[in-house]
Order: C-alpha cells, then sequence, then structure tokens
C-alpha cells in the first residue's frame, strides 16, 4: 500500500510539470503559434522564481512564498514569451527560428544574470525546499484519499490540476475559448467576423508564457535544491506530451500522467520490491517511457488533429 | 493581347540593359543574405550592449574579441575554428535537409550520437582494418545514423507520426542505448574515465596536410569531407531529380503523390539522408582525434541542437549552412579567446540566441528593403517623367504568402519567401 | 586593457560552482590568491576533448598563467602534452597523473604535481560512523562510475561492513543500495529514486557527485531522512546531511601554491593524500551523528593511520559487487 | 435616387499591381446588384475594402449617404454588411451553431450561452427555408449546407447589405437554385446583395443591375433587364466571346479506358460505405465523355480511384487495353494518362515552385529533361517558353515566376498546358473550369476539343451543365457513386438530365 502512496506521490512530481506546461503549449498552439520556446520559458521562469525565493528566504511562510514565487516564474514567462509572440505575430516570423532562439537565450542569460547578482558570481542558486506539505489539516485524515491526495504533497500539484480544470473550462466554455480555437483553424474567418486575431494569438502566447514559467518553477522545486539554468529537457517533452494529448486538456493530462508514472517506475522501481528482485538494468526502464510513447503514436497518429493554422503567420492580406 | 505582350517584352529588353547593374544590387540587398547579415548586426550590437553593462571598461576591447579573437592565434585558431565547425555543419545539414522537404528534424542529436557510436565501435575494435578503419568509421557513423532516422521517417510516412516527437523519443531512446552498451562492453569501455574506450590511431581522420597550413590546431581532413559534403547536398537539392521530387514533397505532398513521386518514399529517404548526416557529424567528430571520448553522462548532445540555430542561421540552403557553421564557430572562438577578459562565455550564446530571433525577422527586413527600393526607384522614375503603365515596372513584392506550408513545420517559409517576387508586369 | 592572471584554474566542461573538483580546487586557488594579493581567474575549454583542454591550457598561459591547476582525469593527456610544451609552466593535475592517450606512456615532468586522494578512506569513515551511529540501510548514490566516485563508493562499503564486524551484527544485516546515477546534475528521476529508497527503509544515502546530492538532499528533506555529502563539506546546503566524505581539495591545492612560491614546488611527483597528511576525513564539528562520537571518530581515524583499517580501493574490483563483504549485502542497481 | 452603398473613386493599390483603380460602385436600397470581371478584375478586393479587410489609398464610402471609415470587419458589421467569401470563412470543428455565433456570442459570467441564438438560428432558417443542423460539425456537412451557414452568418447579424463573392462557384444546379430564391426572399425583406459570378445566365436570372470592372477599371453598369449577354460579356472582356464550343462530331476509335466493376468503399467509425457502386464503362479515343452529377455522388472518388491518388476496393481498371488496377501513378501517368486535378492548388501546383518547373512536374525524369539525374535546366526553360506562348500563359516574369503569385486562370491554363502537352491518350479532366471566367473558359474548352480531334480520349467530370451539354460528346449520370444513366447531349433535354442527376430517373438512353 505504501508503495502505492508513494508512487502517486511521485509521478506528481513528473506529472505536473508537463501537464501544465503542455496546456500552456495548447493555449498557444490553438491560438495558432507554434511555441517550440517552452524549455527556454520554463528556464527562465524557474530562474526568476528561484532567485526570488534565495532572496525571500526567511522573510515569509512557505506556502506564501511559493505563491508569490508562482506569481514571478508565470510573469516572467509571460513576458518572455512575448518575443516569440512579437516575432511570430508582428513579425510573421517563422516560429520555430524564434522558439529556437528563446530556447538558446534563456540558459545563457539565466547564468549570465545568477553570476552577475550572486555573491562570488556563482551560476547556481542555492534555495530551501519549504514548500512541502506533510498533511493536509483534516483531509489527510480521510482513509485511502488523506494518503494518497493530502500528504507529502506541494501545493503546486494542487494548482497544477487547478490549472488543468480552469483551462478546460476556457477552452471550451468560454467566449474567448472558442475564439482562440478558431484563431488557430480558421484564422481568416475569425477576422471576418470581427475578432482581432493578433490579440488573441498574443494572448494564447502569453498564456502559454505564463504558464510556461510556472512549470519550469514546478519542475525545479521539489526536485533539488539548487538550480542550473536548466530544466533538463523537460520543455521539449511538454511539446511531446502536447502533441500525443492531441491538444486536448483532458488527454494532455492522460498523457503527462502517463510520462509522469513511466519516469516514476525507471527512477523508483529499485525501491520497489517486486520490481528491484528483477535486476533489470536501469537504463532499461529509463527507456521504457519514450519506448512506450513510441508504439502508442504508432497506433494513434493516423488521424492527428493539431489546430489547421498552427505554425502559419497570420497576414490580413492572405486569401 | 498580343501587342501588350509585344510592348512589353521590348521595355523589359531595354530594362534588361540599362538596370543591370541596379537589378543584380536590388536582387542581393533584398536576398536572404542582407536579412541575415542585419540579424547579425543586431545580434553584436546586442553583445556590445551586454558588455557595457557587465564591465564597461574592457567592453570595447572585449567586443573586438569576440569580432576578431578567432584570428588571435593565426592560423592555428583558424584552424580550431574549422575543428569545431566540422561536426556542427554536419548537423545543420542534417536539420536543414530536412526542412527542405518539410520536415523538422529534431533528431540530430540522436542521430549523431549514434553516429558517434558507430564510429566508435570501429575505432576502437576493427584495427585489423588497418589504414581504411577510419573510412569503415566514417561509413558505420552514416549508417548508423541514417537508421536511427530511418524509423521516425517511416512512422511519418507511413503512420503520420509527427517527426518532431517521434524524433525526441528516439534521442532519449538513443542516448541510453548508447551509454548503457558503452558502460557495459569491456572493449568499449574505459572504467577509469567512464568514458568509451581509445580509438586506434588508424582510426583517426588523416590530416591531409591541414596540420601543416593550421599548425598547432586540431582541424583534420574531417573539415574537408563536411565542406565536400554541403556542396555535394547543394547539387543533390538543387539539380538532381531527386532533389526535385525531394523539395517537390516538401512544399506539397498531395501535389508530389499526383504527380507519381512516391511522396512515403521521399520523406522516409530524406529522413534518412538526415540522419546520414548527423551520423556523418558524430563520425567526423569522434574520430577527429584520439582524445574524444563519448562519456557515459545521460546528457543529450548538443551538437545537434546546433544543427537547428545553424540551419535556420543558414536558411536551410546547404552553402548557407556552410557558412553559417563557420560563423557559429567563428565567434565561438572568439568568444574563447574573449575569457582573457573578465567575461564569460555566455555571452556569445546570448549573441547568438540573438542573431537567430532577428534572423526570424528576414521577411519582414526584406520586405522593408524591396519596398525601401521601390519606393526610390518609382520616385526616380517619376522625376524622369516615364511613361510608366500603372506601376507595370515596379519591383516589389508585398509581405507574400510565406509560411503557407502544410503543417507548424512551415521552416522553409524564410527560404519560400525569396521566390515571392511579384508579378510586376501584369498586363 | 588586457590584463594577466598568474595563477589559472582551467575547468572540465562543468564549472567552478560544481561542488566538486572544479569547485574544492577553485576555492584553494581563490584563497590563497587574495591572501597573498596574486591575480587569479578561470578558463573553461570550447569543447570536451584534449585538443581543446591543450587550447585552453594555452589561452590560459597567454593570460598570464604561470601555475595551471587541472581539476581531474580528464586533463591527464592534456597535462601531459602541456608539460612539455611549456616547460617553464607549473601544473598541478588534481585526480590524475600525466600520461599518453592510450595510456601507453606513463611521464610525469618537473613542472607537474599530480595529486591523489583515498577517497575510500573518507568513504570509509562516513560508512563507518553512519553503522556505528546505529543505522542498517544504507544507499550510496554515485555520480558517474569514475575511479575517485568508485573510491568512495567501495570506501562506505568497507566502512560499514567494519563496523559491523565490531557492533557483532549478524552476517548480512547490513543492506547497501548502490547505484550511479551516469552524470553529476540534479534530476527528478535521482530524487525520485531517492525518495523509493528512503520509502523501502533506507535511513542514509550517501550522494556521491556533484550536484546528485543535491536532489538526493530534496529528496531526504520530503521524507525527513538523512544525507551524506561528498567533497566539501555539505552540512550548510541542507539540514539532511548528517556528515560529508571530504577530500581536502582546496587545502591540496592552496598548499602547492605555498610550495610554489617558496620555491619548493612539489613537481615530479605524483601524491597520494590520505589520512596521514590529513587529505581526506569528515567534518566531526557539523557532523549530526546521534552516538557516534568524536573519540570513535579518532580512533577510527587512528586505525586509518596506523593501517589496521586497509580499505582497497577501485583497482581492487571492477565493482563494488566484487568486494569480499560479509556483513554488508549490497543490491547494485544497474 | 437612394443609394445604400456608394463606394467613390476607390484605388487600392498592391506592390506591382493597381488592383482597383478609381472604381465607382452604387447599390441601390433592395437590389440585387451583380459584379461582374475577368480573373483578377479586382472584384474580390473591391468587396473586400467594403467590408474593411483592405484599407483603399483612395476613395470614400458612403452608406445611407453617410460617409464612413470602415476600419475592419467590426466596422462592417455595424453599418449592417455582411459578406459571404468566395473561400469559405468557416471553422470546420466547430459546430454550425459555432461558426454562426462567433464573434457575436452571448455570455453570462464568461461563459458562452447558445439557447438564445438557436432559437433565433431555428427562425432564421425556417423564415428563410435555409436547412442547416445547428450541431453538426462543419467539416461533416455539404458544400452547399456549409453556403447557408454563411448566408446565416450575415442573417444573424441582422445585415442589411449582403455581399456574396462567387456564392455559386461550388454549388450544384438545384442548389444554385434554390440560392437564387433565397436571395429573392431577402431582398424582398428589403436587404440588398451585392453578387458577384462569372456566369452571366445567373446574372440574368435575379441580378437587377450589373456592374463590370476589367483589369482594375470600372466599365461600366447596366440594367440587367435591358443588356443581353453578348453585351456583358463583351464589356467584361473587351471583345465577343463565344459560348458555344464551335466543335465537329466525334470520331471515336479505339477503346483507351475501360473500367469494369469499380467499387470504393470508405471506412467511417467501423462501417463501410460504397462510394462508388460497381460502376463500368468506357471511353474511346477521339470522344469527350462526361461524368454529371451533383457534387459528391462519388465523381471525385471515382476520379482519385481511376489516377491512383487512393486506393480502389474492388474492379479493374484498363488504359490502351492494358490492365493498370494496381499500377502506381507514376505507371499510369507515362502509359498514356493525363489528369487535371479537381483541387489545382491542393494536387495541381507545387505553388513554391517556378513555372517552369511545374511546367515538367509530369516529365522531369524523362530522358529529355535530365541527364544522370541532373536537371537539364535549360531544356525545361525552353520547354515552358514554348507552353507559354502556345497556351498563352501569363505571368509576371515568365517561366522562373512562382506558381503561387499567378492568378487562377493562369495557373488552370498552365495545368493545362502540362497536361495535354504530354499528348496523352487519356485525359481525365475533373472542373477544368471551375471559378474562371468565360474568357479563360472558352479558352479551355477549345483546348479540350482540339484534344479530342487529335485523338486523344477525355473523360471531363463537372458539375456544371452547361459545360457538360456544350462540350462532351457522351454523358454520364452519376448518381449515390452508380452510373445511372448514358445520355445524347444532343437528344436529351437539361430539365431531364436535372431528373438523372436528382436520382429520379435511371436507365439507358442510347438514341444514336
Ligand atoms: N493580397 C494581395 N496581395 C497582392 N496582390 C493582390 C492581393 N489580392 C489581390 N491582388 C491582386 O489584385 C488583383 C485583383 O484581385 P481580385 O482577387 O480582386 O480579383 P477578382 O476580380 O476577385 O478575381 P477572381 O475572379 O479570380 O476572384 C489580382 O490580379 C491580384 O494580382
Ligand atoms: N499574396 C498575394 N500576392 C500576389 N498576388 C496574390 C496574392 N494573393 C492573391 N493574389 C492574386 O489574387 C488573384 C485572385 O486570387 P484568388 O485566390 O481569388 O484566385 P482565383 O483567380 O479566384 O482562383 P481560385 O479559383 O483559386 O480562387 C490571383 O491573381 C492571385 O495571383
Ligand atoms: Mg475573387
Ligand atoms: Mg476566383
Amino acid at each position: 500500500m505504501n508503495t502505492v502512496y508513494f508512487l502517486v506521490q511521485q509521478t506528481m512530481l513528473f506529472t505536473i510539470p508537463l501537464l501544465i506546461v503542455a496546456l500552456g503549449g495548447m493555449f498557444s498552439e490553438r491560438s495558432g503559434v507554434v511555441n517550440i520556446a517552452l524549455e527556454g520559458i520554463m528556464t527562465m521562469g524557474a530562474f526568476t522564481s528561484i532567485l526570488f525565493v534565495k532572496f525571500t528566504e526567511g522573510f515569509m511562510s512557505g506556502q506564501l512564498q511559493l505563491l508569490l514565487a508562482i506569481i514571478v516564474a508565470g510573469a516572467t514567462g509571460m513576458l518572455f514569451s512575448m518575443l516569440h509572440a512579437f516575432a511570430s505575430i508582428n513579425m510573421k516570423a517563422d516560429q520555430t527560428i524564434s522558439g529556437t532562439a528563446l530556447n538558446m537565450f534563456a540558459p545563457a542569460f539565466a547564468i549570465f544574470v545568477a553570476r552577475q547578482v550572486q555573491a562570488n558570481h556563482v551560476q547556481q542558486i542555492d534555495f530551501e525546499n519549504t514548500f512541502r506539505i506533510v498533511k493536509v489539516p483534516g483531509l489527510s485524515s480521510i482513509p485511502f484519499i488523506g494518503k494518497l491526495f493530502f500528504s507529502n504533497v506541494y501545493l503546486t500539484t494542487y494548482i497544477g490540476f487547478a490549472i488543468l480544470i480552469i483551462s478546460a473550462f476556457v477552452l471550451y466554455k468560454t467566449r474567448f475559448g472558442l475564439r482562440l480555437r478558431a484563431c488557430g483553424e480558421h484564422p481568416q474567418a475569425a477576422d471576418s467576423l470581427g475578432i482581432n486575431v493578433y490579440k488573441i494569438r498574443y494572448s494564447g502566447v502569453m498564456i502559454s508564457g505564463m504558464l510556461g514559467g510556472i512549470g519550469g518553477l514546478v519542475f525545479i522545486l521539489p526536485i533539488s535544491t539548487n538550480f542550473n539554468a536548466t530544466v533538463s529537457g523537460y520543455g521539449f517533452l511538454a511539446l511531446a506530451v502536447l502533441i500525443f494529448g492531441q491538444w486536448k486538456p483532458a488527454r494532455i493530462l492522460t498523457a503527462a500522467l502517463f510520462f509522469g508514472f513511466m519516469n516514476t517506475i525507471a527512477a523508483a522501481y529499485s525501491g520497489i520490491p517486486f520490481l528491484a528482485s528483477m535486476h533489470i538494468p536501469s537504463y532499461f526502464y529509463k527507456m521504457v517511457p519514450y519506448i512506450a510513447t513510441l508504439i502508442v503514436l504508432t497506433f494513434t497518429s493516423k488521424k492527428s488533429q493539431a489546430p489547421k493554422a498552427s505554425g502559419i503567420p497570420y497576414d490580413k492580406g492572405m486569401r | 493581347m498580343k501587342t501588350d505582350k509585344n510592348t512589353k517584352s521590348v521595355t523589359d529588353a531595354q530594362n534588361q540593359k540599362t538596370c543591370f547593374f541596379s537589378r543584380w544590387f536590388t536582387k542581393i540587398l533584398s536576398s536572404g543574405f542582407t536579412a541575415s547579415l542585419f540579424a547579425i548586426i543586431l545580434g553584436l550590437l546586442t553583445g556590445l550592449i551586454i558588455l557595457l553593462v557587465a564591465n564597461p571598461g574592457q567592453a570595447v576591447s572585449g567586443f573586438f574579441m569576440i569580432m576578431f579573437g578567432a584570428w588571435s592565434e593565426g592560423l592555428k585558431s583558424i584552424g580550431m575554428t574549422f575543428y569545431y565547425a566540422t561536426p556542427i555543419i554536419c548537423t545543420g545539414l542534417a536539420v536543414g535537409f530536412a526542412f527542405k522537404t518539410g520536415l523538422f528534424n529534431i533528431g540530430a542529436t540522436g542521430q549523431f550520437t549514434m553516429g558517434a557510436f558507430a564510429a566508435v565501435i570501429v575505432g576502437t575494435s576493427c584495427s585489423f582494418l588497418g589504414s581504411a578503419q577510419w573510412i569503415v568509421g566514417l561509413l558505420a557513423a552514416v549508417v548508423a545514423g541514417a537508421l536511427w532516422a530511418l524509423l521516425p521517417g517511416l512512422l511519418k510516412a507511413f503512420l503520420n507520426v509527427h517527426e518532431v516527437i517521434s524524433s525526441i523519443m528516439m534521442n532519449y531512446i538513443g542516448m541510453y542505448l548508447v551509454n548503457y552498451t558503452v558502460s557495459n562492453v569491456p572493449i568499449l569501455y574505459n572504467q577509469l574515465t567512464n568514458s568509451s574506450a581509445q580509438i586506434s590511431d588508424t582510426a583517426v581522420i588523416p590530416k591531409f596536410g591541414m596540420d601543416k597550413i593550421f599548425a598547432g590546431s586540431a582541424v583534420n581532413a574531417g573539415f574537408i569531407i563536411a565542406v565536400l559534403v554541403a556542396i555535394l547536398m547543394h547539387v543533390i537539392l538543387n539539380k538532381t531529380t531527386f532533389g526535385f521530387e525531394l523539395r517537390a514533397v516538401g512544399f506539397n505532398r498531395n501535389a508530389s503523390k499526383y504527380a507519381g513521386i512516391n511522396e512515403k518514399k521521399s520523406i522516409t529517404l530524406s529522413m534518412t539522408i538526415a540522419g546520414a548526416l548527423a551520423g556523418l557529424g558524430g563520425g567526423l567528430l569522434f574520430l577527429g582525434s584520439l582524445g574524444k571520448h563519448i562519456e557515459v553522462v545521460d546528457v543529450l548532445a548538443s551538437e545537434g541542437f546546433d544543427g537547428i540555430s545553424v540551419a535556420l542561421l543558414g536558411l536551410s540552403t546547404p552553402l548557407g549552412i556552410l557558412f553559417a557553421a563557420l560563423f557559429i564557430a567563428y565567434i565561438k572562438q572568439g568568444g574563447f579567446y574573449l575569457q582573457l577578459y573578465e567575461f564569460s562565455k555566455e555571452i556569445i550564446d546570448i549573441i547568438i540566441a540573438v542573431i537567430i530571433y532577428f534572423s526570424a525577422f528576414s521577411l519582414f527586413v526584406r520586405g522593408a528593403i524591396k519596398r525601401y527600393l521601390s519606393y526610390k526607384k518609382e520616385k526616380a522614375e517619376a522625376a524622369a517623367g516615364s511613361m510608366g503603365v500603372s506601376g507595370s515596372t515596379s519591383n516589389s513584392i508585398g509581405a507574400g504568402k510565406a509560411g503557407n506550408g502544410s503543417t507548424g513545420n512551415s521552416i522553409a517559409g524564410a527560404g519560400k519567401a525569396g521566390n515571392d517576387e511579384s508579378k510586376g508586369g501584369s498586363v | 586593457g588586457k590584463e594577466t592572471y598568474e595563477l589559472a584554474l582551467v575547468t572540465d566542461l562543468g564549472t567552478i560552482n560544481d561542488k566538486s573538483f572544479n569547485q574544492g580546487a577553485w576555492e584553494g586557488l581563490k584563497q590563497y590568491a587574495d591572501e597573498n594579493k596574486i591575480t587569479y581567474k578561470y578558463y573553461q575549454p570550447a569543447a570536451a576533448d584534449t585538443a581543446s583542454y591543450v587550447d585552453t591550457i594555452g589561452l590560459a598561459i597567454t593570460g598570464g598563467a604561470k601555475v595551471v591547476v587541472c581539476p581531474g582525469y580528464k586533463f591527464e593527456p592534456a597535462v601531459y602534452e602541456c608539460q612539455t610544451k611549456y616547460p617553464d609552466v607549473k601544473f598541478v593535475l588534481l585526480d590524475g597523473t600525466p600520461h599518453t592517450e592510450d595510456y601507453t606512456v606513463y611521464e610525469i615532468k618537473d613542472n607537474v604535481y599530480s595529486i591523489f586522494y583515498a577517497e575510500q578512506q573518507a568513504g570509509f569513515l562516513a560508512g563507518y560512523a553512519a553503522v556505528k551511529d546505529g543505522m542498517t540501510k544504507l544507499g550510496f548514490m554515485g555520480g558517474m562510475a569514475v575511479p575517485a566516485v568508485k573510491r568512495f563508493g567501495y570506501g562506505f562499503a568497507q566502512g560499514a561492513e567494519q563496523a559491523a564486524k565490531e557492533l557483532g551484527l549478524a552476517a548480512g544485516s547490513i543492506e547497501l543500495k548502490y547505484h550511479y546515477t551516469g552524470a553529476f546534475v540534479a534530476d527528478p528521476a535521482i530524487e525520485t529514486m531517492s525518495s523509493a529508497w528512503y520509502q523501502s527503509g533506507t535511513e542514509v544515502i550517501f550522494g556521491c557527485g556533484g550536484a546528485v546530492g543535491n536532489s538526493v538532499m530534496a529528496a531526504a528533506e520530503k521524507d525527513g531522512m538523512k544525507v551524506i555529502g561528498v567533497d566539501v563539506d555539505q552540512s550548510s546546503e541542507s539540514t539532511t546531511v548528517i556528515t560529508s566524505a571530504m577530500k581536502m581539495l582546496s587545502i591540496s591545492v592552496y598548499d602547492a601554491l605555498t610550495d610554489y612560491y617558496a620555491g619548493t614546488f612539489p613537481g615530479g611527483q605524483s601524491v597520494t593524500l590520505d589520512v596521514t597528511v590529513d587529505g581526506v576525513g569528515l567534518p566531526m564539528d557539523s557532523s549530526k551523528f546521534t552516538t557516534f562520537t568524536q573519540a570513535d571518530y579518532d580512533a577510527a581515524y587512528a586505525n586509518l593511520v596506523n593501517g589496521t583499517y586497509a580499505p582497497v580501493n577501485d583497482s581492487a574490483a571492477d565493482e563494488v559487487t566484487g568486494l569480499t563483504l560479509e556483513y554488508v549485502t549490497v543490491d547494485f542497481i544497474e | 435616387m437612394d443609394y445604400i452603398i456608394e463606394m467613390l473613386g476607390i484605388t487600392k493599390e498592391f506592390p506591382g499591381i493597381i488592383a482597383n483603380d478609381d472604381i465607382t460602385l452604387q447599390v441601390k436600397k433592395g437590389e440585387i446588384h451583380a459584379l461582374l470581371g475577368e480573373n483578377g478584375a479586382g472584384k474580390s478586393t473591391l468587396m473586400s475594402v467594403l467590408f474593411g479587410l483592405y484599407q483603399p489609398e483612395k476613395g470614400i464610402i458612403k452608406v445611407k449617404g453617410k460617409e464612413v471609415a470602415i476600419n475592419g470587419p467590426t466596422d462592417a458589421n455595424a453599418l449592417g454588411i455582411g459578406m459571404v467569401h468566395q473561400h469559405f470563412k468557416l471553422v470546420h470543428n466547430f459546430t454550425v451553431l459555432q461558426n454562426i455565433i462567433l464573434g457575436v456570442e452571448e455570455v453570462k459570467h464568461g461563459v458562452v450561452k447558445t439557447e438564445a441564438a438557436r432559437k433565433k438560428i431555428v427562425e432564421l432558417s425556417q423564415k428563410y427555408k435555409l436547412f442547416v443542423e445547428p450541431d453538426a460539425l462543419i467539416s461533416d456537412i455539404t458544400v452547399g449546407m456549409q453556403q447557408r451557414v454563411e448566408i446565416l452568418k450575415m442573417l444573424y447579424r441582422d445585415n442589411e447589405i449582403l455581399i456574396l463573392d462567387e456564392p455559386t462557384a461550388v454549388l450544384t444546379p438545384q442548389e444554385i437554385d434554390e440560392l437564387m430564391n433565397i436571395m429573392r426572399d431577402l431582398v424582398k425583406e428589403g436587404k440588398s446583395i451585392l453578387f458577384i459570378t462569372h456566369k452571366l445566365n445567373e446574372i440574368k436570372a435575379v441580378a437587377d443591375r450589373c456592374s463590370v470592372l476589367r483589369r482594375g477599371k470600372y466599365i461600366g453598369t447596366v440594367d440587367v433587364e435591358d443588356a443581353d449577354k453578348e453585351v456583358m460579356s463583351e464589356m467584361m472582356v473587351g471583345r465577343k466571346v463565344n459560348f458555344t464550343v464551335a466543335k465537329e462530331d466525334a470520331k471515336p476509335k479505339e477503346t483507351v479506358l475501360e473500367v469494369k466493376n469499380l467499387i470504393v468503399e470508405s471506412k467511417r467509425e467501423g462501417h463501410t460505405k460504397r462510394l462508388v457502386n460497381d460502376v463500368s464503362f468506357s471511353v474511346h479515343k477521339g470522344e469527350i465523355v462526361s461524368i454529371a452529377g451533383i457534387d459528391g455522388n462519388g465523381q471525385s472518388e471515382l476520379v482519385q480511384a481511376l489516377t491512383g491518388l487512393s486506393s480502389l476496393s474492388g474492379g479493374q481498371i484498363f488504359i490502351n487495353k492494358e490492365e493498370v488496377t494496381k499500377k502506381n501513378i507514376r505507371y499510369k501517368n507515362t502509359h498514356g494518362l493525363s489528369h487535371i486535378p479537381e483541387d489545382r492548388h491542393k494536387f495541381g501546383l507545387v505553388l513554391d515552385y517556378t513555372l517552369e518547373d511545374n511546367l515538367v512536374l509530369q516529365e522531369y525524369f524523362e530522358p529529355e529533361f535530365q541527364k544522370h539525374g541532373i536537371l537539364q535546366r535549360e531544356k525545361i526553360t525552353k520547354h515552358a517558353d514554348e507552353l507559354i506562348e502556345e497556351y498563352d500563359i501569363r505571368s509576371g516574369q515568365g517561366s522562373v515566376t512562382p506558381a503561387r503569385s499567378m492568378s487562377g486562370g493562369n495557373q488552370q491554363k498552365a495545368i493545362i498546358a502540362r497536361e495535354l502537352s504530354r499528348r496523352p491518350d487519356l485525359l481525365i479532366a475533373v472542373q477544368p473550369t471551375r471559378g474562371l471566367d468565360v474568357g479563360a473558359i472558352e479558352f479551355i474548352h477549345k483546348q479540350l476539343v482540339k484534344g479530342r480531334d487529335e485523338g486523344c480520349g477525355v473523360l471531363l467530370v463537372s458539375f456544371e451543365l452547361d459545360e457538360v451539354m456544350n462540350v462532351s460528346d457522351r454523358i454520364l449520370v452519376m448518381y449515390e457513386g452508380e452510373i445511372v444513366g448514358e445520355l445524347d447531349p444532343k437528344v436529351v433535354e437539361i430539365k431531364e438530365l436535372g431528373l438523372y442527376m436528382a436520382g429520379s430517373k435511371r436507365g439507358g438512353h442510347h438514341e444514336d
């Protein structure tokens, strides 16, 4: 039983950042802008917010600090993503180019600035993890569920699920969501109905920036005690989750859970007696999530549902 | 109708003679080259600003170092530039070649790794091949890279699996596979350094005299091979029926199928060739000198990602990529010498990122240049009182329809835009 | 104008803040230079191969370096080449000794001082203390399986073995989970694996490999568990760190520089710094043991010095499973 | 005189071309005002100006006598102007309802409310007989229904001035009739309609007045009742146009295409549907055989199966007596088959290639154009120049013009040039004149007949009855995947043909 609790809790560490970032990517792509810059956006979000955490250490409670850090991360990601928005919306740039540029820029910038602002010109930013909630008061005593979801958790797990629900709601139920989807499928149609495609696309990219930034923080916080200008390719994995999830919130959750769970198994098998006793090299488990994804894709990709206009700069004059 | 046409061709002929030079000039100015130059200047300016902010005292000399540092030790440092350019020419080609056929090969890093792996296997365990060992090693690298790209290619062609996601998966699988194999096969493994074992002397790519010219540097014949391959790719893409087919599929899969081109085969082949190129890059790097080893580290090889930058900066054309790779290696070399001042070399990465960012504006920049040129021309014509029929001689274009490609990977956008000349003489 | 820097450190592709070789060496160099008002600087190579290392050492010398510190075995062939190329420059090579690329020729010139550490002794002390402190379920989370890391790990196992024997525990009563992560970086997978170990009963994990330790600490903080640090005293990085298996990188660099300026540069030799010269040890001041005391430590230390305890190093076995252990069952996770 | 819309002195330039040159257009309230002009004459541009998609360099727009600034569709909407675009602007994976309300959604607490909208749509659709299913996905409905959705979009916004840009180009005859009735109803309600079409008889049928544009310039406005087709077409092209295709009787020779029991099935969500049901027929050299029928009755699938673009589920195909059922496209293309595809942008051209490259798209691999795999540029250019001359393909830079920048008509000419110049034994031409102006249509019809006379067998698939009646020597009618009749254009009446197409009559009708 403990193994189950443990696996669920650990799975969240992988799943939540992937989920948040992939949802961010969803908003961008659904508005018609391919956002390959997620990796860089995560890095930037993690960078500023962890710098923030470091400089405010001891001034406030962990949870408050975390909330503020999330705001910092989201704001950073949003600002940073505006570079991508400007290039791909105003300049009609090739979106892969601008995204790749941001991916290159972020770590270099994070290292450069970290060295400028920290004592000893250190590029790593140390921080103290005071954010874990051992037990959610009241809820943690519910049998099974309490242990599963309300002990040993991070606030960010709940935030992640909240973002999922809000995202699905916004995308499918609101006026903004309807217009966003229209812009990603047929911007000319949206334009001819008086919808400002540029504005909607800016919103889409900026939401993805915000979520990407938050995702960066959420990714780093529970897994280390310092930040070294990298999010280890999780931005690209989030992209994979997005495609795997067919640009739809519920399926993105499934894909993120799949990845999270596979990664957890790959990392935790040595603590799980049944798996440990099989003595399979860890490299095997490390490869499994990727191989499994390939296999699943093989069966599901025939009918891809990428937003039609995604990746194509919108030009008012074009028909 | 007929008369119209005749008069038009007459004026055209006149135009052609009188304004040949100005036309040529216009063409150069409005080509991708200017746009890239613009991006490079902006990138360098950004670098200068950062230098000024970080350390005003040394900013100017630091900037000078970035620009010309790669000459600071004469031919030796130029040789090192070539040495660093070698693998990224290949991965750049791998990405750019796939772009040309409408595929985004983010898997160059995995293919590069597999190429390196195959080269190292041959290099460590096939010394019986004698002086052919390095050649066989490179061939093995090419094959391994090709095989690693084959699967995403097949998946894309036959099952519509998005090549971005499948190659990301292949990257990780390749990395883990190589690390596992290297560290578990004794002949491949050096315990003491936790990296691949020493390759034999005969597996090292010969220098072909490069060590004489660029004395003291690590450059070798691998550089020449990379350059030749770039030229070969240029010929294949632009001059052959095969390239004709590949590009057609890249632009319009349906039309290619209609024209009897086996588009599935083309997609698979294009991916495979891209993989072969990346694999070659791995081979060239890891057989380039005795002192290069595959480290058993769970980190994706950066050369593959550099390839994306190189391809983008080179506008996905083989020759553009060649120069882009040389340029990036050049300023990285400058950045290396920048360490003599109080600056960290991340500045170079920032500069490159900025350059790539601005190179994404090429469409806009070229539009602006053309508009400016045509505006000047119109004014000149108006002044000369020429009889121009409703702007029919004007040579300008709008922002055009670039990026109207099939899906998100309309990377060729920048390149495509180049075709978008106006129909100046529409009767 | 361009300045010159008399003391130089060339990093491998890591950074000077890697909490490992580079950082330890850098701190020693910096301390000496600051105290004696000498200019200093570090340089990073452009790529991870011998040619680039040689090039970077050259750059350091162009930058005015008289002494170049090269941390790590990766510099062995590069220093081999440079010792002849730059006879007037002194090299301090940590964790390595100059040799050709193919290991056929080992040669150490007068301008090179090569330093090894008896990491197995540091690891031994850590393992010994942990078991003496009452722990029976241990973990070893190594970075890459390079000699230094292996020595730490082997020592750790042997120390636990020794303590168990002295405590009269049953054979096989110490459980040791043993794994190399494959890199010196923090990673969620390491956090998860550590967590899994802690979940399954592991009491302390020896986080042995740069930033790998940071992920172990993150897991330990979550589960209220214990960590053993490495290389330097890592107690300031997390409250979960109960002790650290130190090797005195900065001190040895500091000492080498002192000698250099005193005109007694110990070039031409390769030394292994061990307990006899205080080259390795545990920081007892900051350690958080419950029952293991300073006296216990001193006794064990003395036994290492006098050879009563003689942990073998990495040349004794290819894998940790090759060690002969009676009290410790090693669960080697490949 | 009361004009509801006045566009005065409108000039709109695109780089390199003046699309609208000092154009004046005045529309009366309650009239159907047709706008006529060749491809590229500037009709769509003018309407886009009126709708706010483009800003003119010169000129003013007055609505109900008041000068207005229209900076975007929102302004246009506010002024009661709605537009159905030449290429529909519908979001394919949205429902009908979502498409209609997009941009004017009602919300409560941020959530889109649809009850009221649904009610209004149902009312509108009953009132104007614009039958739609509010919850159907656009991708699942017919083109005709999509058209209705577009019109509903305007009505939903209570637009009074409706712009219809080539609404009939994609409709079947029956649908066109319906549309015209709807248009008449709409003007009865007091709405005004701007109606763009290339088809003069449509103008004759519904329009009150007609304005003509030629190459960006305003030519004039006529009362439709007083002007006959010849007058209007002369205004449009600047010369006289022949409407009937002058051709001699066909002299059919040996069989070039033989189709036996062809079946195409589609699998969708588990159940299979026969799109082409056991079709057999043959085409001889030297005759033009038309396949008539309403769009969506299996014609496209039939052609795609014949050419190899999609696979077939059963049956046999013979070209020149050789079975080619399982051969690949390249084989068929090099063994006598030419194909003018239905969708010129999707299949016919590589838009980013130059004209000359497009002209060798089917032949670049022939020894004529390549040596050892290396393309022979000079020969390709020469080939292009010849075809450009012969087929009068007009473009800005001759053979190196990017295909993308050519007008639709000239793109189509390029395809026809390429396909006919290969001297095929069999030409399958699908909708070869879709969306083209009369001048271009005339040209293409001539080319088809010329090809026939030179001994080529032509299989023409068309939804246009005029075309079918005029051009073909034999008519096959397809209905629901089957061939329901074989008719002789010389004897059959249009009405009767319509009955076959609607599925209410079956059987042979040989009278030769
Ligand atoms: N977005 C644009 N950019 C540049 N030129 C354009 C653009 N749109 C139209 N043009 C030019 O303006 C001219 C008029 O085009 P328009 O679409 O108005 O013609 P049209 O009369 O609607 O033709 P058709 O009957 O083919 O629809 C064209 O010849 C074209 O060259
Ligand atoms: N961005 C553009 N640049 C230059 N010309 C353009 C552009 N967009 C459209 N055109 C021109 O506008 C004209 C009309 O375009 P449109 O797409 O309406 O073609 P069409 O003749 O109606 O053919 P179709 O049947 O494909 O609609 C064409 O001449 C086309 O070349
Ligand atoms: Mg039009
Ligand atoms: Mg048209």
